[in-house]
């Protein structure tokens, strides 16, 4: 079976966001642009409209050490996967939500919102979700330097009232 | 009568396996809905961290028990990806027909599934029957019905001896025969059109728009298969095509994994018998370079991604995983709504959800969709209100 | 031993109904387990039937770790039951949370929440192991009405320590 | 109909049900089973537990003389694997170095109990 | 009738003990043979009696809130409803207890069991009892009609000689033939209207496992449940017992027997083979059909099922005019 062909290339990808971030290949189906944050929602808004990039396959969070990273990884029909990255500072986690350009964002949102901390400006519901509801506020176990702290009570059952 | 909310899970026999969906219902139909599906998280990508590229991949095999091979492979890929290693091809072929066989195991299970939630056991029980001949090839193959244990960075553990050839192929033409019965049964089954036919509608639009995946967005219309788009293993070297169907509802997503169903059979029998000589592994360097991988594959239920982060350790630096059901969310919780109550079990059930697999969250928002006012706050809070009463009895 | 509660041990050995609690496996165990109900397996013949409401069992199979989120409603299943009531703890993370074993999310085996009466091993365990373990609870069932009660096997033993308000978690490189 | 005739066929023919205690199910060669140790063959390497997703293997203070490639060293620790919490993954068996296996996978069942704490030695 | 036979006729054969057996015995073929069509072995002989007997001996909890009394009593009235109605129903010949009109007490009594589910739902105060419940009575509300139609159309036909009383439509059948000739829409009918008062797959709504745990039984334990089950298998028996008089011809034959005990044993044997007969039929339904949503079961049952009754009903009144009246 051969694979759909590929017609989004680099150079259309650097034409449509080039002046968004820097625009590299990574793999032969993968194009990847560093952005920045305030840039972020033109981005993905352009891929859209421009790119024909109508289908979210996987908003990635990572933790870098110094900054925390997400990677918006959007297809089409074309199936290039384009990749938008930013870099969020650790001291101000904050970005816009892409919840209402992308739908399936809305979810994807949350979970990195529970697990690394990351705040969605302008997200609808932006509530605890992955978590137990006993986990303590502020906590975030995906970044690199959570360890749990041992007087606090991270879920399963409470002993009977002492 | 008065709307209700029926909490549904998470534990519920319709679904054996938690979520908690509490739905708002006015009389017998749907008025809105939140979903909680994050009961099974256990904090995987968290543990993968800190276990070495031998160690984690028993663990990422028990993500979900019913795609062990899917999350293993497509780790294992990743990582041989940023590896930069050739695979040797008869592991490329052995891992073709594990997966495929397990897409037939998890498809018939469905099957068995979807017509239990229509209340039609007799279906459930032939199939789970028939899918037993599934099982016991997989066990054959690789000892274990469910966590097959067969890949590893650098290739497959265990190599497919004549004998266990000739015995799964002999086991094929019953399982073929059985699935033309089903093919014939699913179309000609009164009470299971009834129930499946235009239920949980999505168009195509609703279905990229939603970021369906798998068989759900095939139903619809979406042509999009990772095995074709993005081919992986061996898909590339075996005859086959991409199953999709119009209807867009949970018929048509029947439709779509019966003849998904009849393929894999296909395939599996292809790679049997030609199944390439040559070693099954290659060695792997202790550490991955540093490189960032996102490595997709066509689970049963759809596109599964890992994103894959290495360092020049024997561990990876991040990994995140977006299972298919994950995706299939937002979908279904647009489809519920203006449905009879009735329909939830089997509209869920038509994205075959892998609640361990998700094990995170999923909540659909309210708002931005047409799904209702209500916010989550209140709903939660009703739910809360809910339990305690259940809990002090 | 009057003749009627003979005939109630009788029946509760003949009789024995399971419902099924996911709290947070890999969805291996519970597949087995529902594959025990299907014809190659077929459990029916020994009287056990697969139920919805915790309320009408009599042994409450659970799989899986115990996620942090689903200990609560664990103990709430569990709460619901009408004595007298048996808990078989499915596979390696049922016993002793298995490959999760550790994790931040969970609390490592069934028996940090509710008492198990029996453990079946295996990941998963094959529905013939399953069988084996329902047989063996069974046994337990029939000893404890001999002893008039659960209280024989638990004096044995000293109470089981209270699971720690926080657990040791992996330590990561 | 071909629902309702295949009901019919099935009331007049033997179930597809395998009387479990009384015949036995085939158990495949290939089946991986309850962990068992050769102790006379293990040389007390530990890469069992180091290779264990579980850690369910841990390294017991037991000295013997063993023969390793003609030589002979004294070992100084066995395993002993918590039953329980195997997973019988098989990368154990798998790691070991000695012919035939140290520890390996049975062919037989792990076994149910109401003590969690069985030990394999 | 001699009063001591008649307590033995009512309390021990063909009353209560036997109807009691009869039911376990009923429950078990039901899932027998639901199993073997299913290709497995299923139950054995005394599972249905065992999980009875298991049930009373568990521990009966009360769900907070709820009127204590009314849980303990409501399932004893459906039982003994559905039991009295039996007592109608003739098993070796025509019953002794028998009166002009008795059929429509019969149909009545077997209805409590639903109203008792409705309320029993309604009490509990759990969201799956109380949608079962709300269930059971829209569902009750659909199939009752067509159902009680078809039922009485044997009467109508009978007319004065069968007296609106269940024997005496067997004792009608006994000199003309089955009204399953006569009426064989009916008899369709009848039949899917029992299969959806007695709450069987396609019509199981009030109690979908996956949808709502186990409806309005949810919240029950113990002997409430063991009872509610009991209710179950008995209203089976009691309503393959009438489907098999009005339209199968009861326990008689076309001819008599000369001494009484013959013709009783007979009688009981052909109560046994019709009965099983109808068992038979409804196991096969229960296990070749999925469940149907409630808003299909409003358009089969409003829009084919009634018309079929009602269609039946003028039929039946045109060839008592026609083929009866003529030879009556």
């Amino acid at each position: 079976m051969s694979a759909a062909p590929v017609t989004l290339t680099l150079d259309q990808v650097k034409a449509a966001l080039g002046d968004l971030g820097t625009v590299e290949q990574v793999r032969s189906n993968r194009i990847k642009v560093h952005s920045t944050i305030p840039k972020v929602r033109e981005a993905i808004l352009r891929a859209q409209s421009l790119l024909a990039c109508d289908h979210v396959v996987q908003i990635a969070a990572a933790d870098n050490g110094k900054t925390l990273e997400l990677l918006y990884h959007l297809t089409g029909a074309h199936r290039m996967v384009v990749v938008l990255a930013i870099e969020i500072p650790r001291d101000k986690p904050e970005v816009p939500t892409a919840s209402d350009l992308l739908p399936p964002a809305g979810i994807y949102e949350r979970q990195i919102h529970d697990l690394l901390g990351i705040t969605f400006r302008g997200h609808p519901a932006l509530k605890r979700i992955i978590l137990n509801e006993d986990w303590p506020e502020g906590e975030y176990p995906l970044r690199k330097d959570w360890k749990p702290d041992p007087t606090h009570f991270y879920g399963g059952v409470r002993e009977e009232a002492k | 009568m008065a709307e209700v909310i029926v909490p549904v899970g998470p534990q519920h026999p319709a679904l054996k396996e938690p979520v908690n969906f509490k739905v708002v219902a006015d009389g017998e139909t749907i008025v809105r809905l939140e979903l909680d599906v994050s009961y099974n998280h256990r904090g995987i990508e968290k543990a993968a961290e800190s276990r070495d590229f031998v160690r984690v991949v028993p663990l990422l095999e028990r993500v979900c028990g019913i795609c062990s091979h899917s999350h293993t492979t497509v780790f294992t890929k990743g990582i041989e990806e940023a590896m930069k290693l050739t695979i040797p091809p008869r592991a490329q072929y052995i891992r073709t027909i594990v997966a495929e066989l397990e897409r037939m195991h998890s498809h018939l299970l469905w099957l068995g599934v979807a017509a239990h939630e229509v209340g039609f056991n007799t279906l459930f029980m032939w199939t789970w029957r028939d899918r037993e001949a599934v099982q016991d090839m997989l066990e054959e193959m690789t000892g274990n019905r469910v966590n097959y244990g067969t890949n590893e960075v650098g290739g497959v553990r265990r190599d497919l001896t004549p004998e266990q050839i000739q015995a799964a192929l002999k086991r094929l033409p019953k399982l073929e025969e059985r699935l033309a019965k089903y093919a014939e049964m699913v179309n000609a089954e009164e009470t299971m059109l009834l129930r499946f036919k235009g239920v949980g509608h999505l168009t195509k639009e609703q279905a990229l728009q939603l970021g369906a995946v798998g068989p759900t967005a095939r139903a619809s219309g979406v042509d999009y298969d990772i095995r074709r788009d993005d081919p992986y293993i061996a898909y590339a070297d075996i005859p086959w095509k991409v199953i999709t169907d119009t209807h867009g509802d949970v018929y048509g997503r029947t439709l779509v994994r019966v003849g998904e169903l009849q393929q894999s059979l296909e395939m599996i029998r292809y790679c049997l018998q030609n199944l390439p000589a040559g070693p099954i592994r290659t060695a792997p360097p202790r550490a991955a370079p540093r490189a960032e991988i996102l490595t997709r594959y066509e689970a049963p239920r759809g596109e599964l991604v890992h994103f894959i982060r290495t360092n020049n350790t024997d561990k990876v630096e991040r990994l995140d995983i977006r299972t298919p059901t994950l995706a299939n969310w937002t979908s279904v919780a647009v489809s519920l709504v203006n449905q009879n109550l009735a329909d939830i079990p089997v509209i869920v059930a038509a994205i075959d959800p892998c609640l361990s697999c998700t094990s995170r969250i999923t909540v659909v928002n309210p708002k931005g969709r047409h799904v209702g006012e209500m916010t989550w706050d209140e709903l939660s809070e009703h739910g809360r209100e809910f339990y305690r009463r259940r809990g002090r009895r | 031993m009057n003749l009627s509660q003979r005939l109630v041990n009788w029946a509760r050995v003949k009789s024995p109904w399971i419902t099924l609690f996911n709290s947070g496996a890999c969805n291996g165990c519970d597949i087995e387990v529902i594959d025990a109900l299907t014809p190659r397996f077929d459990i029916e013949r020994f009287g056990i039937l697969a139920q919805g409401s915790p309320r009408h069992a009599d042994i409450l199979i659970v799989t899986g770790p115990v996620t942090a989120k689903q200990a609560s409603r664990l103990k709430r299943i569990y709460e619901q039951m009408p004595e007298p009531k048996y808990v078989i703890a499915m596979g390696a993370c049922g016993a002793t949370g298995g490959v999760f074993r550790g994790l931040y999310h969970v609390v490592d085996g069934v028996e940090n929440v509710i008492p198990v009466d029996a453990f079946v091993a295996g990941c998963p365990p094959r529905p013939d192991e399953i069988i084996n373990g329902v047989v063996a609870c069974l046994g337990l069932l029939k000893e404890d009405l001999a002893h008039g009660g659960k209280e024989w096997r638990r004096k044995k033993e000293p109470a089981p320590p209270p699971a720690p308000a926080a657990k040791p978690v992996e330590v990561h490189a | 109909m071909s629902v309702l005739k295949e009901m019919f066929e099935n009331l007049t023919h033997k179930p597809a049900t395998i009387l479990y205690p009384k015949e036995k199910v085939p158990i495949p060669p290939a089946f991986r089973g309850r962990i068992a140790i050769r102790d006379e063959k293990c040389i007390g390497c530990s890469k069992c537990a180091v290779v264990c997703p579980t850690q369910c293997i841990t390294m017991v203070a037991n000295e013997r003389p063993v023969e390793v490639k003609g030589k002979t060293i004294t070992r100084k620790k066995k395993p002993e694997v918590e039953l329980f919490a195997c997973i019988r993954c098989g990368l154990c068996e798998e790691y070991c170095p000695t012919d035939p296996k140290a520890i390996y996978l049975t062919n037989e069942f792990s076994g149910a109990g109401t003590d969690k704490g069985v030990v394999v030695k | 009738m001699d009063p001591i036979l008649l307590a033995v006729y009512i309390l021990v054969f063909p009353g209560f003990v036997f109807l009691l057996g009869y039911a376990f015995l009923f429950e078990f073929l039901d899932r027998k043979i639901y199993a073997r069509m299913q290709n497995r072995v299923g139950p054995p002989l005394v599972q249905p009696f065992a999980d009875f007997v298991k049930m009373l001996g568990k521990e009966v909890i009360d769900p907070k809130g709820v009127d204590r009394r009314a849980f303990d009593v409501a399932p004893i009235l459906a039982l003994a409803a559905v039991m009295t109605a039996f007592l109608y129903v003739p098993v070796v010949a025509s019953s002794p207890l028998a009166f002009q009109g008795d059929l429509v007490v019969v149909l009545y009594l077997m209805t409590i069991p639903t109203i008792v589910l409705f309320l029993l739902g309604w009490l509990s105060r759990n969201v799956y009892a109380t949608i079962g419940g709300v269930r059971a009575v829209t569902q009750m509300f659909i199939y009752e009609v067509p159902f009680y139609l078809a039922m009485l159309a044997p009467a109508l036909m009978a007319g004065a000689a069968g007296g609106w009383s269940v024997s005496g439509i067997v004792a009608w059948q006994q000199h003309n033939l089955w009204f399953a000739v006569y009426q064989p829409i009916g008899l369709v009918v009848a039949i899917i209207g029992l299969q959806a008062k007695l709450e069987r797959t396609p019509f199981d709504i009030p109690e979908a496992e996956t949808e709502i745990v186990a409806g309005p039984t949810t919240e029950l334990t113990g002997r409430r449940l063991a009872l509610m089950k009991l209710t179950t298998d008995v209203s089976l028996v009691v309503g393959s017992a009438l489907v098999a008089a009005l339209f199968l011809g009861g326990p008689l034959l076309p001819w008599t027997f000369s001494p009484n005990w013959l013709g009783w044993t007979v009688g009981f044997v052909v109560f046994l083979a019709k009965t099983l007969a109808v068992l038979l039929v409804l196991s096969s339904i229960k296990a070749a059909t999925g469940r149907i949503r409630i808003d299909q079961l409003n358009d089969i049952g409003w829009k084919y099922l009634a018309s079929a009754a009602v269609l039946q009903v003028f039929l039946a009144l045109l060839m008592n005019y026609y083929l009866v009246g003529a030879n009556a």
